[in-house]
């Protein structure tokens, strides 16, 4: 008699957890990224349906401070895309996953992405290694893969990449001398040269070029023009500590200081010089955070590399103008500190532009054809004319251009041609 | 031994089930995620129960889990993705360098008698840091320029990437729960025991600490390592920021502690919830949330479970069984979604039901109170 | 290798390491008195610096003189923490584990109110960034000459304090035996929420001058771990002089490294530094056994 | 020869000299008292002799084996055991779980099938068998006394040193645990008792060791060593006449 009493009770609290598990089952049937096992309604009405884009971006960890402008780049791209009639026909959704500046975890979310919640398309994480892991799953799945941000260009091969940081296969050759030629143009280069530079793949890749390669980098190429290398420090990332370096800086006292550096190194090692009362002569940082680096002490005259830049003749294009100013909104209202258009964004943007040229120009969602098509012809971007060269592992020359801050401002400086008006370098 | 004997058996007829998933899966045209879901929560079993071969047995807490896994990652990423050896002949190095590591550790600090608890638990944090102080600096290893490892060859009878990372993850997996199971139900496991609850009086009744204690972080740092080894292929560009962060240890630890310190499945348990409940928030694109939740969850548990729930599951064994299959059941009834969305509900109802406190439980009267020996009389001839 | 160069680098060593002691105060007294190894104190100091951001920027408010509204708010906030601690009866592994849990809570939130992204107080509203005054052929930076005078008094004077008051007194036999400070009257909570207050506006100042000279992003306290256990350690658990001093050292024997042997060599000699004193004197540097 | 043999041990910790010159030797099948006041020395000479703390400088012999030096593990392996003046049970396992580690280590190694076995005999041997699945907080001081005492004589020792095993127990517990020493001196095993409740040890010991300030003052039957002058005035604290 007992016994089934408690029977009763035990089946009675099992027969609630299972009630409680359904209903949150059921809320998650609802959601637009289940579209595998629901075939009845995917295939009543297809083009209801809009065409999902898979991707993740470093949303937390150390390369989040980055990944949050590209977040906001995509979500504009996408939101303007819509409002202009979608892709296809249909709507686009992003369906962006934070994958904490891991690359095992981006790895996991793009196969994850692909294989169990098929999403239509993929575009590339933020940052290196997190690409490169999510490239390998797009390479075992043959998806298109389409990123904006990977420093490493020698170390990918997948006939479907499509990078839109545009530096070149050769980028440890050609980005250093866009800087010099710059410097040249200036009529006063330099004589001698001082290096800091970050121990992170991207910029130890520039300074050096690529390991177990003779090729050389910024430095060797400072050298074959004839400047005396002075200094040369290589530190750690998330470095915080710079009086050390500062006054090597200092005492060396280069004509030219190269840093190469990520986020916030370069107005960490300017207040840092200042403080020693040092104010660099001239001075490039490689991918430095704009917003902090203008507001630094000494950053008039700091220079650094970009594609794009919020002003003439970028902006000469309205459709261009008004991108900016929706960016400028959007950032304010995601809570980003520095809100203008730039290098980050428009490569973000840039890699959006590829992929939906690719997809309208196959006229489907085939993986394979959209490859063909992107590398068969050339893609209208907001940096300009890309055409995807396979001989060229899909790179398509270096197309950067010199900023340097400006009363206060970035601007670019060099090529002529790409300059603000009247812009040129100052030494 | 009739119940180890009957425990092999049952981690053999495991393994070989497990063995056949990817040709089931090849069978069924399952999504290719769900062989990756699985070999990643073989990876987190993998770490969290070599870490509590350590941290739950001696009761010694590390945060060195980090620098195991590291050295392995590390080991692979040179060997194989640099110097170019076959994988497979790189592999075992990698748990044999973090053994190495591991015991030139025990050796300095197990030696002294005067530190305690909390200053082997920072001195584990500082092996990472300056492990990865020596990567940075030395070119060899990785000099600030990464290693790649998307051009590894794979040997072929492993299959194509995935079920080959399914198989060797499964392997040593399987070799670490049979270690641990082995060290739980012998003199060593004991030994490693008595010296968590009073290393003194286990030393005056004739346990050698220091031997056992070297045993216990040797079998550690040697899976941690041989894992993070295998898991250089998955990470496909090794970096020294990213594979000497927090995020193993923390989550290790996180692990564990949930399922619980002081039985072997403890940690299996918790890798599978924490690792799926993970997965699902971040597939449900909660990111914000996510950190959030790992927080609270933490809290609470540390809180509300003092013992881990796998000891409390096993009480009411009976009800968790028929929850599991029944919840299983429902969702594959009344909802369509993916197969690990179903893993995970049953999960949390498993987790929900291991958070009713006992009085409460026994309220709800399914059984006699137990003593609280019963559960340790049958830990001893506990099977898989 | 010049000897001013040398000098540069260890006096500006030394001022960072001011700031380094001032970071790692908190954490020291409330392990070394309180038992509790709280990994919120890193988010004290990032809240501290956040804070200070933003009433700078929005209310124009002066850096330094934000510390009239972050340090009580520090104190606040480590009062209630300890009373958490209290009401669940957490010992020093279960404080770890929770305040673990806090750590990624707050970071979470810290990114949700401030975005991942860098922010940093401008030069124009900020008169102390790059500020610096010189002596001889050395210069010294503002913030951190500030930071390292706040770190000297604070560290000497809470030795003082514990040394020579009744609270002093009070804390010390709380630590050594909680049931006879009981039987004297003294009540254990209130001392140790009111040391945890204590110990957490300490760390609430040091962010308010990391955020004169630093740029801020949420993910920058974990970066600080490697920085704060080897000071703590090497002074010695709750010794407030011992840690100052500790502080210093690391600060000057990185910066010298650094210079000598480059950046990279820096967390190197620290994490030796750490693991020697370790080894060697587990209790501290500066700990004598009766220290708390 | 002796059963145990104790030539000039010293022990001093910083400049505190807390043993010096210790000769003492124990008899097989012997139960010897060892007294003294306060901080004479008898706990730290059974923390060194059960290997607890390393002597600074002597010879402790032990069935021909030296053991000064040796670990405490190793030490126990050559069949001595000790109990604790304050129960220090394994806390998170059973009383049956406590004594079967203590049978798998101790003298000879024992598998844990084996230890199962053995520890329900010495848990009935002490009369806790009904205890065996109880966890140790569950446990009152006297029975904590008791499991220490079987967890001792798990390890299969030729020699016990008892600490202070009566201290805080009421009179009735008193004489249960007199008679349990006795038991397990029928055993055949030599025992040193550690003890301040004079009346107890003057009445279970063969012979009575008393130190005094480290250093052993007197040595043999309880009644002569009782009226011996040093020990009243060390006792007493007395002027020596």
């Amino acid at each position: 008699m007992r016994t089934s009493h408690k029977l009763v009770r035990l089946l009675a609290l099992l027969f609630a957890f299972a009630l409680v598990a359904a209903a949150c089952g059921d809320d998650e049937g609802d959601a637009p990224t289940t579209t595998a096992d629901v075939p009845t309604e995917t295939s009543a009405a297809p083009s209801e349906d809009p065409i999902v884009v898979g991707g993740s971006l470093a949303l937390t960890g150390f390369l989040a401070p980055t990944a949050a402008i590209h977040k906001v780049a995509g979500e504009l791209f996408v939101e303007r895309l819509n409002a202009a009639g979608g892709l296809l026909g249909r709507d686009v959704v992003w369906d962006v996953r934070d994958d904490e500046s891991t690359p095992d975890q981006a790895a996991a979310i793009y196969e994850r992405l692909i294989t169990e919640e098929n999403v239509d398309l993929v575009l590339g994480p933020y940052g290196t290694g997190t690409i490169t892991a999510a490239m390998a799953v797009a390479e075992r799945e043959g998806f298109v893969f389409p990123h904006h941000t990977a420093s490493l260009t020698y170390a990918y091969t997948y006939a479907c990449h499509f990078p839109t940081w545009p530096v070149g296969v050769d980028t440890n050759i050609s980005n250093p001398n866009i800087v010099y030629d710059a410097l040249e143009a200036s009529g006063n280069p330099p004589a001698t040269i001082g290096f800091v530079l970050n121990e992170f793949p991207g910029t130890q890749l520039i300074g050096y070029g690529p390991p177990n390669s003779d090729a050389g980098g910024a430095v060797s190429e400072a050298k074959k023009r004839g400047w005396d290398v002075v200094l040369e420090i290589n530190f750690p990332t998330a470095t915080s500590d710079w009086a050390p370096i500062a006054s090597q800086v200092a005492e060396a006292d280069p004509d030219f200081l190269y840093v190469g550096a990520l986020g916030v190194d370069g107005p960490n090692l300017l207040t840092a010089l200042d403080a020693i009362n040092y104010t660099p002569k001239g001075h490039f940082y490689q991918w430095p955070a704009p917003g902090p680096l203008l507001g630094a002490p000494n950053a008039d005259g700091a220079m650094s590399v970009t594609v794009f830049e919020s002003h003439p003749p970028y902006t000469d294009d309205p459709e261009a103008a008004s991108i900016v100013d929706e960016f400028a909104a959007k950032a304010a209202e995601a809570g980003i500190p520095y809100t203008l258009f730039d290098v980050q964004a428009a490569t973000s943007w840039t890699a959006w532009q590829v992929l939906t040229a690719g997809v309208a120009g196959a006229g489907s969602l085939d993986q394979e054809e959209i490859c063909d098509w992107l590398l068969n012809n050339p893609v209208e971007t907001i940096i300009g004319t890309i055409d995807f060269d396979p001989a060229q592992q899909n790179y398509y020359g270096d197309l950067s251009v010199i900023k340097q801050i400006q009363d206060g401002k970035w601007v670019v400086v060099y090529p002529p041609e790409k300059a603000l008006p009247g812009a040129t370098p100052e030494l | 031994m009739k119940s180890r004997r009957r425990a092999l058996t049952g981690f053999a007829v495991a393994f070989l089930i497990l063995l056949a998933v990817p040709h089931l899966a090849e069978r069924m045209d399952w999504p290719g995620f769900y062989l990756t879901f699985m070999f990643t929560a073989f990876f987190w079993i993998t770490q969290s129960s070599s870490w509590n071969m350590l941290t739950g047995y001696s009761g010694y807490f590390s945060f060195g889990q980090g620098a195991w896994f590291g050295v392995g990652v590390y080991t692979t990423a040179v060997l194989a993705g640099k110097q170019g050896w076959s994988f497979l002949a790189a592999l075992p190095l990698a748990g044999f360098t973090a053994l190495i590591v591991g015991l030139l550790l025990g050796l300095v600090v197990f030696r002294l008698r005067s530190l305690g608890g909390e200053i082997f638990a920072l001195t584990t944090l500082a092996v990472a840091f300056v492990l990865a102080a020596i990567a940075r600096i030395f070119a060899a290893i990785d000099g600030g320029r990464g290693a790649f490892m998307t051009s590894v060859p794979l040997p072929e009878f492993l299959g194509e990437f995935r079920p080959a990372m399914y198989r060797m993850t499964l392997v040593i997996m399987m070799l670490t729960l049979v270690t641990a199971y082995l060290i739980y139900e012998s003199r060593l496991g004991w030994g490693l025991f008595a010296i968590r609850d009073d290393e003194q009086v286990a030393r005056g009744l004739g346990v050698p600490t220091f031997r056992y204690k070297m045993a216990a972080l040797g079998a550690n740092a040697f899976f941690g390592g041989l894992m993070g080894g295998v898991w250089a292929l998955q990470i496909g560009f090794v970096t020294v920021e990213d594979v000497f962060s927090i995020r193993v240890p923390l989550f290790v630890i996180l692990m564990s502690v949930l399922g619980g310190t002081r039985h072997w499945m403890g940690p299996v348990v918790g890798s599978l919830i924490i690792f799926t409940i993970v997965d699902r928030f971040n597939s449900a694109g909660f990111e914000n949330f996510n950190q959030v939740f790992i927080g609270s969850l933490l809290i609470l548990l540390v809180l509300a479970v003092r013992e881990g729930i796998y000891l409390r599951i096993r009480e009411r064994w009976v009800a968790t069984a028929s929850l599991f299959g029944l919840i299983i059941a429902a969702s594959v009834i009344f909802n369509s979604s993916s197969m690990v969305w179903k893993f995970l509900w049953a999960l949390l109802g498993i987790l929900l039901m291991a958070l009713i406190p006992d009085r409460a439980w026994q309220k709800l009267a399914l059984r006699r109170r137990p003593t609280p020996s019963e559960s340790r009389e049958d830990r001893e001839t506990v099977d898989a | 290798m010049n000897a001013d160069l040398l000098t540069q680098a260890a006096v500006s060593g030394a001022l960072i390491g001011g700031l380094y002691a001032l970071m790692s105060l908190g954490l020291s007294l409330s392990w070394g008195a309180l038992e509790n190894i709280n990994l919120a104190h890193f988010m004290f100091i990032l809240f501290g610096a956040y804070v200070t951001y933003q009433l700078t920027s929005s209310a124009g408010i002066d850096p330094l003189l934000a510390a009239l509204i972050v340090v009580p708010l520090g104190f606040a906030a480590g009062g209630l923490l300890q009373i958490f601690f209290e009401w669940a009866k957490v010992d020093e592994f279960k404080s770890l584990i929770i305040s673990f849990g806090l750590f990624i809570i707050l970071q979470s939130l810290a990114r949700t109110i401030w975005s991942a992204d860098f922010r940093s107080l401008d030069q124009s509203i900020n008169p102390y960034v790059g500020s610096s005054f010189t002596v001889g052929s050395v210069s010294l930076q503002i913030p951190l000459v500030i930071a390292f005078v706040a770190a000297a008094l604070i560290a000497f004077g809470t030795q003082a304090v514990m040394g020579r008051t009744f609270f002093g007194k009070a804390v010390r036999a709380v630590v050594h035996d909680p049931d006879t400070a009981q039987a004297f009257g003294v009540d254990h909570r209130r001392v140790g929420v009111l040391l945890a207050a204590i110990a957490s506006a300490y760390s609430a100042l040091a962010g308010v001058l990391i955020a004169t000279f630093q740029s801020l992003s949420p993910t920058m306290a974990v970066g600080w771990f490697g920085i704060v256990f080897p000071v703590v350690i090497l002074g010695g658990l709750g010794n407030a002089v011992g840690n100052f001093l500790a502080g210093i050292i690391i600060g000057v024997a990185a910066g010298v490294a650094a210079v000598i042997w480059g950046p990279l060599s820096a967390s190197l000699v620290t994490f030796s530094i750490m693991v020697l004193a370790l080894l060697f004197r587990p209790e501290g540097l500066f700990t004598r056994k009766a220290a708390i | 020869m002796s059963l145990l043999e104790c030539q000039g041990v010293r022990k001093s910790f910083g400049g505190v000299r807390a043993l010096s010159d210790v000769m003492m030797s124990i008899e097989e099948g012997e139960i010897v008292g060892l007294v003294g006041p306060n901080g004479s020395g008898k706990s730290t000479l059974i923390n060194v002799l059960s290997g607890f703390f390393p002597a600074d400088s002597g010879r402790v012999d032990f069935v021909g084996v030296d053991l000064l030096g040796q670990e405490a593990h190793e030490i126990a392996a050559h069949g001595i055991a000790r109990t604790f003046q304050i129960p220090r049970p394994f806390a998170t396992m059973t009383a049956r779980e406590n004594v079967a580690v203590s049978y798998m280590f101790g003298r000879e190694k024992h598998s844990l099938a084996q230890a199962r076995v053995a520890a329900d005999e010495w848990l009935d041997f002490t009369g806790l068998a009904s205890i065996a699945e109880s966890n140790v907080d569950q446990l009152n001081l006297q029975q904590l006394k008791f499991l220490e005492l079987a967890r001792a004589l798990a390890t299969e020792p030729q020699l016990i040193l008892l600490d202070e095993v009566l201290a805080g127990l009421n009179p009735a517990e008193i004489e249960g645990s007199v008679e349990m020493i006795r038991k397990i001196h029928d055993r055949g095993i030599t025992i040193v008792i550690v003890e301040h409740v004079m009346r107890v040890v003057m009445s279970l010991s063969h012979r009575i060791v008393v130190l005094d300030q480290g250093r052993v003052i007197a040595d043999g039957q309880p009644d002569t060593v009782m009226n011996d002058e040093a020990v009243i005035s060390a006792y007493l604290g007395g002027k020596r006449i």
